[in-house]
Parts: structure tokens; C-alpha cells; sequence
């Protein structure tokens, strides 16, 4: 077992399949000499040549519709979009072509693809380096769409992925890269190795897709979230000193419904949070689905906690951020019922 | 109000009632292009992409050095898959018309672009077609059968119901999926070549898109990531003239031709008669040569017409003068090849009435068949727990549900 | 009072704001000499001239750009995406800058700009003429969206659209172009001659945005529908006999929310119902927002009636279509509750 | 594995370690490139394209038919903005380092591009730039202060608080909004220029992207609008090698110069010194004049070099020699302004050095004022209502409702 933070577990995953599997390529923007402006791809060029990880020239639906083509000719493409607020132009190609191309050609064509981008505010990057459009991707259907919280999941989820015949959008919470985060900033932050899922097998490993994980077991209310709010509410729950069942979803689709019902059916109380938009976001199905689920053991109004529905404002950073206190509000909310 | 002109609106050359005016397009002699060798530096060869490819000239003779010298087996191929895609398209339009099919789409006057093409490539190479290149599923042999079912979303349905009549594919043809989204599957081609280079096979990919398409996203990345990374593909714009009822104008074709939207990326353009069998033959054959032998990707503009509407959705006569086929001045490519050969005495009126009559007698036959498999609204029908299935590889739990709602409603 | 259906209707919206507003620009696919696929701006080009109604390149993410330039300079444009399939290559221009330039600029730049796209299923289209992508624009901050059911509302709306220095997505539910449409595809065509909203003053007025209309009163259950499904919805509670009370959206941001909660708190019961796919669009942000309004009113869990999550497939056109049979199980579920 | 060099990989000239290298650059001698008429043709003056207007020569003489002749006080004032620009650069990435902003983008090297360009451009012209353009608002006559607020995103913040460090904008001194996704403001600035034809104005519009941004699909869109209707806009490449790691090979920049990628759609393109203020001004002015009386779009390549990191989040020397700059061919712009003006008598090193002290002085003094009105961490903040505002014009009730539950929280 080694310490790795979320990049190097990252790092580790494709240098992983890079190595087992010929036909594994990496593609992107400053991934290849440089090795990523995050450093998620370092060492990779040097170690598997030019025609394994590939520079990429600055376009996005580029990027996206060569990769497709890489796959359909038996490659299995990890493409990097630089940031997520940067993936739009690859928007058509993303649903339009490879999340598509399975079902209008009954299974003669799929695309085996990853795409991974970094998503989530918390380093002061404004608007456009921000943002969490997961909810965008999870009303297409045919994409898998996963969002892992820590660097052993991290890990496990991207070899999955890149695994799969299914192609899937990989969003990794840059505010996480490097360490847990709380949701507050003044503390000093606080490195990946004083936590256990900082602890990460240097080879092979795989984090089945589509299965949440239950990171704190309880009975008074039940809190779905995923990315960097599974931490934020980590916290606002033992500050709060209330007995949540927090479960870290990983996978937004196909989502694991099976869990949130029975944890929802337990505790009759839902919190949902996400650090995205909260108009039509991604917390919108999760508040449909256990409705709809659990209508008759809900004994509260599901909360939603998330970013306002603003653009993501450099100055307001904190006041934008979902934190503690935000949840911690609609746990209070959803317990005094 | 003067400067207001500094606004430029393209025209299209003739409107309804107007005379057709191709006086717009500049056109070189059969036989006066030089051809280089495949070696040639690009901006050693930028006058490919403004002179016009021409073998076939007005007395049906094959001249100069584009003339690929095919035999006389390769030409009555040619010539009869040219045949068979023009009989194929007409009987569709009419199935189309008696509401057998919902929608189709012909591709009347540019079969040469199809069908020469697919013989000037080997097996091995992928295509990556638009919706108007039925010719080369057929030049590949798929059998007409197929493609009709396709139409008909019947049981044999290559893809399963779920695609409009003339979205197609091809796996085991290496022949991609056809798209309702114009130009998508270009980025897809210079993938799939720079795979192939990866892999190191000396395959190539070809793809094709219309002039109005040019003007997508997908054109220049496409451009963009082949002549950057050097790709083994052959880019393929067929300029029909029209996109819908928008003349080639909109698209940027007023100014220079679409061949030369590769110079600027130092991607060799040549620009051809997409009329002239043997000069689209001859041109594709010199562009996978140059792709095959690492000289790197080639645009080649096809200069065709449009001799029907855009599809069985569209009228025409709203935007152009009926007439204008008639007044093309590359004429017909299935006429011109076979005065070439009746002029070799390779073939003859009588013998070409023969085979029409024949090949019509096939469509008919394969379509018979084909409606034996059932139509959208008779015979056997798909079972709509189809439309659940593919859209992953194994299907999530909300589908399976979804799968038995469905079946509840059908109750 | 004039008869016309929806075509003729947004035509005459625009022909007035041509008429009235000098800075109105029409552009897009085939729009000018051709008037259009759909003819919705037949005969304005020669109305108008070539500078005022401009055909376009086939470049979506073009026009949407180009459009916002015209509308810092300016102008009113109004862009046509010739089918809402089609409008993905657009959506970085349409997320990034057209939603966002305001809010970017403290108010100093905005783009006071509409966006006309066809959209929705019923006419054999297969999957790229038949989507509803409304759900992924109602999650972008800054865009109004809004989609009418009837000629009269259509009219009314897109004048308040090219009216407003909002940009806005107007979405055309193409099978009520010519009639509206109760979701039976074996029932003859009827012309909106039949229906009261095919009557339309021929001059200038306008349908306020963001207000809902209540298209018909009742106390058993709430029905929030729009588009096409206010035809089957309504068509459904009659044939149902279900006193439903039936709630046209009409726009979907910024959402008329009081509305909806008015008429659930009286119901106690809700159905929600649209042509797309299920997960993730937009008919989950209203039932996360009527339950967290209405929570303790609901009488039996909220109904969501949808397309699958599917693609739009071709031969399966109509058991994708939520048609009446669904919207009735659905009534029936939740009243049975 | 022959055919695996069928794929071929862009190389930077020189990485760390390696000697810089840029004998890849095609120089033309400074005056000996020709100056077309305005209204020259297209086809006509494509050598600007591979050429490279210079007019400052090795003697710092100014030659040739491009010199534009500009009096004393013009270069002075523009030596002045470029020095302005420069120090205040250099001091901007020092506060940032020491935490009193959150970035930062310096355009070192790069100034005579910005600054030279609004000054040959009109008041009325409006501007579409990129974030490493902060010479127009200096030229343009933007208070530093008002920059330095934004930067600081304190309450005199133009874009109260919404955009990172750098993102001005200045309406009443038509420069449009930076935008942190590349490339969309060009098609911005051709519909700009399109609707001031439609009115019958005589303005310009102009816009500027690197060269890694023209491989995004607005590059194309924007050539592609602006030559179909002719619109009066210039389109700047300001090609400084990189696009933050990766050398401009990787957006196409190999084979064929950035310049060229209008040609295919019939719109002149011209290389230039970009770091030639002379030549710069007299380019921009060329293209300027070609737009006013209706002859459409042009396409200018400035060549230059980043001599700085892409941004204060960037460290060139993970991939490129530290020693690059001092090796780049075509020197500093400032330098090489500065050399002229004292090579004619009318500078001195003495004057130079003086005015950098004064002007140095001004940001200086500039900056204390600014942070008068706050930042980030200190002083006076902006109210976080403002977050909830302009989202759209009128603030929607769940909007005012967020606010609500914010101050709420604040409590
Ligand atoms: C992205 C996209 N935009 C618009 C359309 C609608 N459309 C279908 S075909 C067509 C015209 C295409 O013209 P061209 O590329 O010249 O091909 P041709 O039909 O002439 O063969 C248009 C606008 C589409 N299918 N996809
Ligand atoms: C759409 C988009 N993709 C990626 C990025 C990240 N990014 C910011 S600057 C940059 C490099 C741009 O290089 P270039 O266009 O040459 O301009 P330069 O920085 O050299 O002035 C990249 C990739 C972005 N901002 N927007
Ligand atoms: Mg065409
Ligand atoms: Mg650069």
C-alpha cells in the first residue's frame, strides 16, 4: 500500500493500463511533454512514447471526435479536457456521436472512451474554472458518469472506466487533488495521507462503476452527495453531532437507486448536495427518484443543498460554495419536522 | 447608404423562372491537369486545388495523364453500380411516395463520387460516409436487401428500428454509421486513420461531407488534427451546389474553391470532376497512395450537381429552375461513362437497356423480399423492447424498468 | 381575429417586430430566400431584404456567435436552429457567453438575443428531428426558455422574447405546428381552426414570460405539463373523467413557481408531464421543487410521465411517446393513493 | 513499424537543457516586402501570407513601403504605452506573489501588438480581445486604477467581483468582455462588424486570439462568416510559439504560417513583425482601411514570442530552455522602439530612464489608490447580494429568495 493524493492515484491508473493494454492512448491539451497542467498525466509520454499520450491542439469537439474515431478503430482513448467549464465544444460530439453510436448501430459500433475533467470551485478560478456540469451529461442517455471523492476510488473508478465498452465522462474535484477539504478555507489544508482512502494499491485494482458507497453508516437522516460535498458533509454531520448515513455516490449514472432507497426507507430523511447549480442540477433527479421512491417513509421535505444558480463568482467564492453551515442548515431543517 | 454594401450577401446563380447560370464555375479541358507524383510537396501542387480533374472529354474519349486506364471489366462494374444506385434511388422515392418507407434520400447525378471511389480503395480501408453515399455500401456489395430493410425499420433491420430509412452501417464493410448530424463522422475518419498509423497498418479512412456541411466545427477540426498529425485519410467534400436550398455560396465556395480549405493547414486540395468516373478514380487512387505511403492526408473537392431534391421532404422548385440539371455542364456521370465505352465499342444502347431492365427487375425482386420481413406499419414488427437495449452495453436497472412499463402499457 | 396555426404565428411575430423594431435581424439555415423548412419565415426575406433576414452557413455555433455580436452592436437577432438536435454545436457559445455576458459584466454588455428551434417528436423523425433538450438549457443561469402549446401563446411569447434584453430559448414543439395533437397518431390531423388558441389577433401583443396558465380547472390533481404534452395531458384527463387541474408552463425559466404550489397545495396531488427523456430533465427540478414546497399538502408521490431514457428511436416512435395511455397510469397512481 | 511514422508528432525546437533554436521561422528582411493597394485581390497579394512585414531594420532605421511615417509625439506616446504596460505587468505578477491578487497574465514581449493596433485603430472601432491584450485598455486610456480594481476585485470592481484577475471590460471604450474560454469573442467581433455594415456605419471591428486558440471551432466560424459576408473585421493571430506547454506546431503552425488559413476561404492574410511597433501599426492600418471601404475581413499573424510564464500559475521552465527570449530573433518590442527613436535624436537612454522611473512611479501610486477600495482578503468588500444580480435584468423571485438564504447563513 502507497500514499497517494488524487493526482497521483489518477497517474497511477492510466500508467496501470497503459502498461497492460496496447491499446490504451492518452489525449489532451499539455498532457503529453508537460504532463497535464495538473500534473495528472506526468512521466506518461516520457515513458510510453508520442503515440501513446499525445499533445493535443487546443479543441475540445476535436479532441473529443478524433477520439471517437481512435475507438472505433480499437483504441481505447483517455482524452483530458483541461477544464469541464471547457467541455461544451465537444458537446455534440459528447452526445450527439459517442453517446449514440451503440444504440443507432444495434452494437456494431461503440465507443470504449474516457473523458476526464476537472470540475468543482474552491481554488479561486472564477467562473470559467469552476464549474460542475455533471447535470448536463447525466440527461443523455448512453453516457456513464462518474465523479469519485478520494484518491483509492479515484483509482479503482478510472481503471473501471477505462475498462468499460461504455464510454464515460470522469469529473475529478480539482479542489480535492491534492487533500480532503471540509468546506472551509481557512483552515490549513490537510494532505490525502491523514486519510484512509489516501492509502492506495501501487498496482491493478478496480472500483466497480454504478455502486455508491455508504462512508458513514446512521439512522437519523440519510445524505446523498458526491465529489468534494462528500467531505464538506462529512463534517457539517459530526459538527452538527447528528446520526446521517452519508453515502458517496461515485457513479451518477447509472445510478446505484438501490442504496439511496434503502438508507432513505431507514432514516424517513434526505439531504441532497452538490456543489453545482441547483436549477434542473443533477440533485433535482436524486429528489425525484427517492420522492418517488420513498414517498410513504418520508417524514420531512427533501432538502437540496448546492451552488446558487449564478455563474460561479470569483469574489464570492465562499459565499457561493455550499459549506458546513449550508448543510448543517438543512440537516436542522430536515430533523426539526 | 453606401456603406451598407460593405454587407456582401451571396446569390444563388438562378432563382425560380430564371435562366441556370453556371457561368460561375471555372472548368479546365479533359486532360489538361498535370498529374504530380504522390511525393510532390503541397505548395508544389496548390494549382490542384483550382484547375478541374478531368479523363472523359466531350467526344467521350479518356485522355491525358488522371486516366487510370481501367479495364473493361472494372468500367461495366463501375457503370452498373452507378446503375444500380440511380434504379435503387427512383424506387425508393416511389416506395417513399406510396408511404412504404417514411423518408429517403437519392443521390441522383453524383453516383460517380460512390462508386468510383469505393473501387479506387482497398477492402481494408474505412469509409466514413454522409447520408448521400448510398453507392458505396453498394460498390462494397452489400446486398440491396439490407439497405431496405434498413428503410423499412422491419425485422432485419441492421439497426434494429431505431435509425430514419438511409441512416446505414457497415461493420463487417468497414463502412461507418451514418448520422443525422452533418458532419460529425470527419474527426471520426482522421481517428480512425491516426489509429491505424498507431498500429502501424498501412490502411486508409475516407469520409465525405457536403459544401454546406463544410461549414461545421467538425470540417476544421478534421483538417486541423490531419495535417497536424499527418493522417492517413482522404477528406472528401462534395460540392453539389446546394445545402437544402442554400447555395454553395453560404458556405464559402463564392470566393475559392472548397479543395483549397486545406492549403492553409499545408493539406494538399485537388479539385475534380465528380461527373468523370475515371477522374475520380484516379484522383482517390493518388490520394491513398499518398496517404498509404505517409505523405499524409488529401482534401478533394468533388464538382457535381444535385439533380434531385434534398430529400423526400424537400421541394426544389421553391428555390432553383427546374431545368438547371439539364444545364450542368458536367452532364450525367452514368451517360458520360457509358458513351465511353460505347465509343470504345465495349458497349452499346441495346446492351445497357438490357441491364437496366435486369437490375430493375433485381431492386423489385430484393424489395419483395425485403417487405417479406415486415414494414413499419405491416408484417412482423420489432418488439419494442428493443428500444431499450444498446443504449449501454448491459442494461441499468431505470431501464429495465422503463422495459416493463412499457410492456404494462401495451396490456 | 385571425385563424392560424403555430407557423403562421411565429411568423407573424416576427413580420411585426421587423415591422416595428428596426433592430430586428432574422438569420439561419435556409431561413431567407426559402423561408424556412418548417416555413416560419416565409416571405419575410422579401418582405424585408437581405440585411434584415440573412440565410446562414450550416454553422450553429456559428450563428449563435455571430448572433451575439450583432446583438452588442445593437441588434435584436433571431436565430433559427433548424431542428433543437441540432443545436449542440452551439452550446458553448449559448452556456459560456450568450447566458453569462451580463452577469460577466456587472450589466455593461448583454445580448438581448432569441434562439427559435423545432423541437419534440411525433413526426417520424428518428433520433436527431425528435428530441426535447430543453432540460439541459433550463440548467444554465442566465437563459430564459420558454416553449408554447398553442398559436395564440406562440404569438405572444415570441414577441415578449425578441421583446426582452434576456436571451432566450425558444423552443417550437413541431407537431403542433399545423394542429394540435392529443398524442393519437391514428386519429385524422385536426387544424388549429378547431382550437380556440388558433385564434390570433393579427396585430402586436404579447404573452407575459415566466407566467403559467392554467388551462383547466380543477381539485383531484395537479397536472404541470407543456409543449405537445398540454394536448395529451388534457386529452388523457377527459377521456380519464379525472377533475385534474391542468397547468401549461409555457416558460420554464425563470419558472412561475407559485403557480404550481398554489395548485398542488390545493390538490394534494401531482403529475408532471414531458416528451423527454426522464433522468435528469427538466420534469425532476419540478418535482423536487413542488415536493419542497408542498411537501406537507402531497397526498401520494408525485408522478413523472416522460419519454424513456432512450434515444428517440424510429420504429418506436409512439411506444416512446408519452402518450395518454401513460399519462393515465399515472393519473390513476397517484389518485389511487 | 515503417508505416508507424505514417504519424507524425510536432516537436517544440529546443526543450530544457537544449540550446533555443529558431531557425524554423521564415524572416524577411525589414522593407523589403511589398505594399499592395487596399483594394488589391486576394489571389493577388497571397505572398503576404509567407512573407513578413517589417519596417524597424538592424540599424533600427525605419524602411521601406510600410513605414507609416508617424510623428514624433505618436511613438513617443507609444513607447510610453508599452512601457506602461510593461511595468505594470511586472509589478501586477509581484502582488500576485505576494497574495494580494489570485492571478495573473503578463504580456511581456508582446506589447507592441496591443498597443500599436489601438492606435492605429479608430475610437469608434470596437475591440474583441484575449486576455493577454491588456495594451488596448492602456492605449485606449483605461485609469490603471480601474484595472487594478478588477484585479483586485474589490468594490470599484467593473465586474463587481464575478471575474477572475484580468477579465476587463470597457464598454464606453468599445473593448468587449475577456472571456476564460478561448476563441468565442471572434465570432463576436465579425456579427459586431457585420451589424455596423447592416446599419451603414463605417466602423471596425477587431479581435485578437493566440495561436494554440485557433484550433477552436470559432477560428473557423468566424473566417468563415467573415468572408461569406464580407464583413469589416480584423482577425489577429498573435502567434508567440506557445499556447501555455505546447509549441504552435500542435495548432497547425508547421507547415504552413498562421496568416494562410484565410486563404481557402478568398480572405487576405499578412504576416508581421509583431514585435515591429512601426510594422504592427502600419499593418493594422492597411487592414483597417480595407474594411472601411468595403473590401472585407483580413487575417493578421503577429509573430512574437511570450517571454514570460503562459500565467502566474505556469512555469516554462518544466518545457522550454530559461534562455529562450534572449534568443529570439526579432528582440524586444520595447527595445527596439526605444532604439529607433534615439537612432533619429529624439530619445535618449537618460529620457528612457527617467520616464521608466516615472512611470513606475504612477503604478505605484495607481496601486495604492486601488487598494484603497479593497481586495480579496483587506479593506472594504462588495456585498454578496451583488452575486445574485444580473443574472438576468430583472432578478427572478428563486434568485431573490437564494439571497435571502445566504444572509441568512451570513448571520
Ligand atoms: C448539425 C446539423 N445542422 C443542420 C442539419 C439539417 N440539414 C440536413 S442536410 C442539410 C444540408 C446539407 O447540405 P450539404 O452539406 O451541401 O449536403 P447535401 O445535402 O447537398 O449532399 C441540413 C442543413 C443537420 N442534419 N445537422
Ligand atoms: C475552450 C478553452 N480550452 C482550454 C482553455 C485553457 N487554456 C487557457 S490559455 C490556453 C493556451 C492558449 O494559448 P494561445 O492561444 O497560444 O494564447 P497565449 O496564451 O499564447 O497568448 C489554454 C489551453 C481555455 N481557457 N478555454
Ligand atoms: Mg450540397
Ligand atoms: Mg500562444
Amino acid at each position: 500500500m502507497a500514499q497517494m493524493n488524487m493526482v497521483q492515484a489518477l497517474n497511477s491508473a492510466m500508467d496501470i493500463m497503459l502498461a497492460r493494454d496496447p491499446n490504451v492512448v492518452i489525449l489532451g491539451e499539455d498532457v503529453g511533454y508537460f504532463g497535464g497542467v495538473f500534473r495528472v498525466t506526468e512521466g506518461l509520454q516520457r515513458k510510453y512514447g508520442e503515440h501513446r499520450v499525445l499533445d493535443a491542439p487546443i479543441a475540445e469537439g476535436g479532441i473529443v471526435g478524433v477520439a471517437i474515431g481512435l475507438a472505433v478503430n480499437g483504441l481505447r482513448p483517455v482524452a483530458e479536457v483541461q477544464f469541464a467549464d471547457y467541455i461544451y465544444p465537444a458537446f455534440d460530439q459528447i452526445t450527439s456521436e459517442m453517446a449514440r453510436l451503440r444504440y443507432r448501430t444495434a452494437g456494431d459500433f461503440f465507443a470504449p472512451m474516457t473523458i476526464r475533467t476537472p470540475c468543482g470551485g474552491g481554488i479561486r478560478g472564477g467562473q470559467t474554472h469552476s464549474q460542475s456540469p455533471e447535470g448536463i451529461f447525466t440527461h443523455v442517455s448512453g453516457l456513464t458518469v462518474v465523479m469519485p471523492s478520494n484518491p483509492y476510488d479515484a483509482k479503482g473508478l478510472l481503471i473501471s472506466s477505462i475498462e468499460t465498452d461504455d464510454p464515460v465522462v470522469f469529473f475529478e474535484p480539482k479542489r480535492l487533488y491534492n487533500g480532503p477539504f471540509d468546506g472551509d478555507p481557512n483552515k490549513p489544508a490537510v494532505p490525502w495521507s491523514t486519510h484512509k482512502k489516501g492509502e492506495v494499491p501501487d498496482g491493478h485494482y478496480s472500483v466497480p462503476l454504478s455502486r455508491a458507497d455508504i462512508v458513514r453508516a446512521g439512522s437519523a437522516v440519510t445524505v446523498i452527495t458526491y465529489g468534494t460535498m462528500v467531505h464538506v458533509c462529512q463534517a457539517a454531520v459530526e459538527r452538527a453531532g447528528v446520526d446521517a448515513e452519508i453515502i458517496d455516490l461515485r457513479t451518477l449514472v447509472p445510478l446505484d437507486v438501490e442504496t439511496l432507497v434503502k438508507s432513505v426507507q431507514k432514516t424517513g430523511r434526505c439531504v441532497i448536495a452538490h456543489e453545482a447549480t441547483r436549477f434542473g442540477g443533477y440533485g433535482a433527479e436524486l429528489s425525484a427518484t427517492v420522492q418517488e421512491e420513498c414517498f410513504w417513509h418520508l417524514e420531512a421535505p427533501i432538502q437540496r443543498v448546492t451552488g446558487w444558480d449564478t455563474p460561479y463568482p470569483h469574489a464570492f467564492e465562499w459565499e457561493y460554495f455550499p459549506g458546513q453551515h449550508r448543510v448543517i442548515a438543512a440537516l436542522e431543517e430536515v430533523l426539526k419536522a | 447608404m453606401v456603406q451598407r454594401s460593405r454587407l456582401h450577401i451571396p446569390h444563388a446563380p438562378a432563382r425560380p423562372g430564371e435562366e441556370p447560370d453556371f457561368s460561375y464555375l471555372d472548368l479546365s479541358p479533359a486532360g489538361k491537369v498535370g498529374k504530380p507524383s504522390v511525393h510532390a510537396r503541397t505548395r508544389d501542387i496548390e494549382d490542384l486545388a483550382g484547375s478541374l480533374v478531368r479523363v472523359i472529354d466531350d467526344e467521350h474519349e479518356a485522355v491525358g495523364p488522371w486516366n487510370p486506364n481501367l479495364s473493361d471489366a472494372d468500367l461495366q462494374v463501375g457503370l452498373r453500380h452507378m446503375m444500380v444506385n440511380r434504379i435503387f434511388d427512383d424506387r425508393m422515392v416511389n416506395w417513399q411516395r406510396q408511404g412504404k418507407i417514411s423518408f429517403y434520400i437519392k443521390s441522383t447525378g453524383e453516383e460517380a463520387v460512390s462508386v468510383a471511389q469505393a473501387m479506387a480503395l482497398r477492402p481494408g480501408d474505412m469509409l466514413f460516409p454522409s447520408y448521400r453515399n448510398q453507392g458505396l455500401f453498394i460498390a462494397r456489395g452489400r446486398p440491396l436487401v439490407d439497405l431496405m430493410c434498413q428503410c423499412l425499420s422491419n425485422t432485419r433491420d441492421m439497426c434494429k428500428g431505431r435509425q430514419m430509412p438511409i441512416m446505414y452501417h457497415w461493420r463487417d464493410g468497414k463502412i461507418f454509421s451514418i448520422s443525422g448530424n452533418l458532419t460529425t463522422q470527419y474527426p471520426h475518419a482522421v481517428g480512425w486513420a491516426m489509429a491505424a498509423a498507431i498500429k502501424g497498418e498501412d490502411h486508409v479512412a475516407a469520409s465525405w461531407v457536403g459544401d454546406g456541411s463544410t461549414a461545421e466545427a467538425d470540417f476544421h477540426y478534421a483538417l486541423l488534427f490531419a495535417s497536424v498529425y499527418n493522417a492517413p485519410v482522404i477528406l472528401n467534400v462534395v460540392n453539389n451546389q446546394y445545402a437544402i436550398s442554400t447555395f454553395q455560396g453560404f458556405a464559402g465556395g463564392e470566393r475559392r474553391p472548397f479543395a483549397a480549405r486545406g492549403l492553409g493547414f499545408g493539406m494538399p486540395g485537388i479539385r475534380v470532376d465528380g461527373n468523370d468516373f475515371l477522374a475520380v478514380y484516379a484522383v482517390t487512387q493518388w490520394a491513398a497512395e499518398r496517404a498509404r505511403q505517409g505523405e499524409g492526408p488529401t482534401l478533394i473537392e468533388h464538382v457535381t450537381y444535385r439533380a434531385g431534391a434534398h430529400s423526400t421532404s424537400d421541394d426544389p422548385s421553391r428555390y432553383r429552375p427546374k431545368n438547371e440539371w439539364s444545364k450542368w455542364p458536367l452532364g450525367d456521370p452514368i451517360e458520360r461513362l457509358k458513351q465511353h465505352l460505347i465509343g470504345n465499342g465495349r458497349w452499346s444502347e441495346a446492351r445497357h437497356e438490357a441491364l437496366k431492365a435486369e437490375l430493375d427487375a433485381d431492386v423489385v425482386a430484393a424489395w419483395k423480399e425485403a417487405v417479406s420481413y415486415g414494414s413499419l406499419n405491416d408484417g412482423p414488427q420489432l418488439s419494442g423492447d428493443l428500444m431499450f437495449e444498446d443504449v449501454f452495453k448491459e442494461m441499468p436497472t431505470h431501464l429495465k424498468r422503463q422495459r416493463e412499463q412499457l410492456r404494462a402499457e401495451g396490456d
